[in-house]
């Protein structure tokens, strides 16, 4: 069962991190990419490996999002296109 | 691990609820939907974790949980007030 | 004892899927923002009450999981709607057919 | 001078009280050696923290406080219970029953926990969102608008509900 369970996540996982690279939208990406380390904390739990997940969860959740989110808006790439679509 | 009929659907469910969010995250018409979706999918997974974390019987992964849920929401914040920001 | 703990699993897991199911079906942003808000709030602390009737030893760190997202979930909710109005998305204020024309299009 | 250097040391105490309960929660074992890093842990939050904790200032203490905060508590599960379903029905209807609008409300708490507090309760209230917070004006986005109810004493409504009770505590 576990397999199957890690199987399901690691397809759940390449799909979010497709998003990430075809999205154009910044902020889109950025959201996809805490997706993607999220998937990875459950797939690290699921395995039986709590601390890694623990660390994946502190660094992938948190600080990845913070970071890449100042960093982006400092550079001045910081776009919303509300009206049209971006779809992946 | 033997579960009864109920726990089967309430896992079944709590996987529903996480393709539903994952589905919205992929497909959101923009951004700012995305990072709503990504901030749902961060409560969904903190449970499912604690869920997880019954289904090993070991209360370590219970750590897990509480510091994804402590980051999720730094995460959270940071890029609302990255978007904030982020107007000119 | 088993019994009480599924009961409160099974009615979180399907508020959260209720939740989830929310956030495709609304039409805009404030709206998903509420569905996800409300739902996923409730459906974690009913998960959460129905883990601990399932392992009474485990309460003490459940309650402060359970009180964690109580407390920042909303907060986190209100933030981001708050910066998502600053930065420039209104909520529609049309009628409903015209809203659902545009929600079928989508 | 003298009350105000009293409220500072009580405001120590308090995040000290609050940090300790947190160790407790977190480890939920009474030994002795976990308990005494608990107290140094506790301790040096409290210091470095405390000078920082302006928003505990609005608490009014008193004997009864924690009946008022059950009761509150009580209150409020109930809103938040009442809210999902009211959410659920909405989703699983096929017609999608919402016409979303932005209603301003005023509150009377002068204290920022409680208007914390309050904002927060209305996010997790039947079809309220609060989306912003300016001074004393909450902005509220409000899910089923439909053009017979009178919006404004219908969310004024919603907002005394908890007002009443969050006032017996809070300044």
């Amino acid at each position: 069962m576990t397999e199957w369970l890690a199987l399901i996540l690691v397809v759940m996982m390449l799909a979010a991190a497709l998003a990430v690279v075809l999205v154009p939208n910044l902020v889109g990406a950025i959201a996809a990419s805490s997706a993607v380390s999220l998937v990875v904390a459950v797939i690290f739990v699921v395995l039986r490996a709590p601390d890694v997940a623990m660390t994946e969860a502190a660094v992938g959740a948190g600080l990845s999002a913070a970071v890449l989110g100042l960093g982006v808006r400092r550079l001045g790439l910081w776009k919303l296109n509300e009206g049209k679509k971006d779809d992946a | 691990m033997n579960l009864n009929p109920i726990e089967n659907l309430a896992l079944a469910l709590l996987g529903g609820a996480v393709l539903l969010g994952l589905y919205r995250l992929l497909r959101g018409p923009s951004a700012v939907d995305r990072l709503v979706a990504a901030d749902t999918l961060s409560v969904v997974i903190t449970g499912a974790i604690v869920v997880v974390a019954w289904l090993f019987a070991s209360a370590l992964y219970l750590d897990v949980a509480l510091v994804y849920g402590v980051l999720a929401f730094v995460g959270t914040v940071a890029m609302a007030r990255a978007l904030e920001g982020g107007r000119s | 004892m088993r019994l009480v703990g599924d009961l409160f699993l099974l009615l979180g897991s399907a508020f959260l899927f209720l939740g989830a199911l929310g956030l495709v079906r609304m039409p805009d942003v404030f709206n998903r923002i509420q569905a996800g808000a409300k739902a996923a709030t409730l459906g974690v602390l009913g998960v959460l009450v129905g883990i601990a009737f399932l392992q009474p030893g485990w309460w003490p760190k459940l309650l402060a999981i359970g009180l964690f997202i109580l407390f920042t979930n909303p907060v986190g909710s209100s933030t981001l709607a708050r910066a998502i109005r600053i930065a420039g998305v209104r909520p529609w204020q049309k009628p409903a057919e015209e809203s659902r024309a545009l929600e079928e299009k989508s | 001078m003298e009350t105000e250097k009293a409220e500072g040391l009580g405001r120590y105490l308090v995040v000290f009280t609050g940090a300790l309960l947190f160790w407790l929660l977190l480890t939920g074992s009474l030994d002795s050696q976990e308990l005494l890093a608990g107290l140094l842990a506790s301790a040096v939050v409290a210091v470095m923290a405390a000078p920082r904790m302006g928003i505990l200032s609005g608490i009014r203490w008193s004997p009864v406080l924690p009946l008022q905060v059950a009761r509150y508590l009580g209150v409020f599960f109930l809103a938040l219970l009442r809210s999902n379903f009211d959410m659920a029905r909405r989703v699983l209807s096929p017609a999608l029953p919402i016409r979303p609008a932005l209603v301003e409300v005023k509150t009377s708490l002068q204290s920022d926990l409680g208007r914390l507090l309050l904002a927060n309760s209305i996010t997790l209230t039947p079809g309220t969102l609060t989306v912003d917070v300016e001074g004393e004006r909450l902005l509220v986005h409000w899910i089923d608008a439909s053009p017979g109810t009178d919006l404004e004493s219908a969310t004024r409504a919603i907002v005394s509900q908890f007002e009443t009770h969050l006032r017996e505590f809070l300044e």
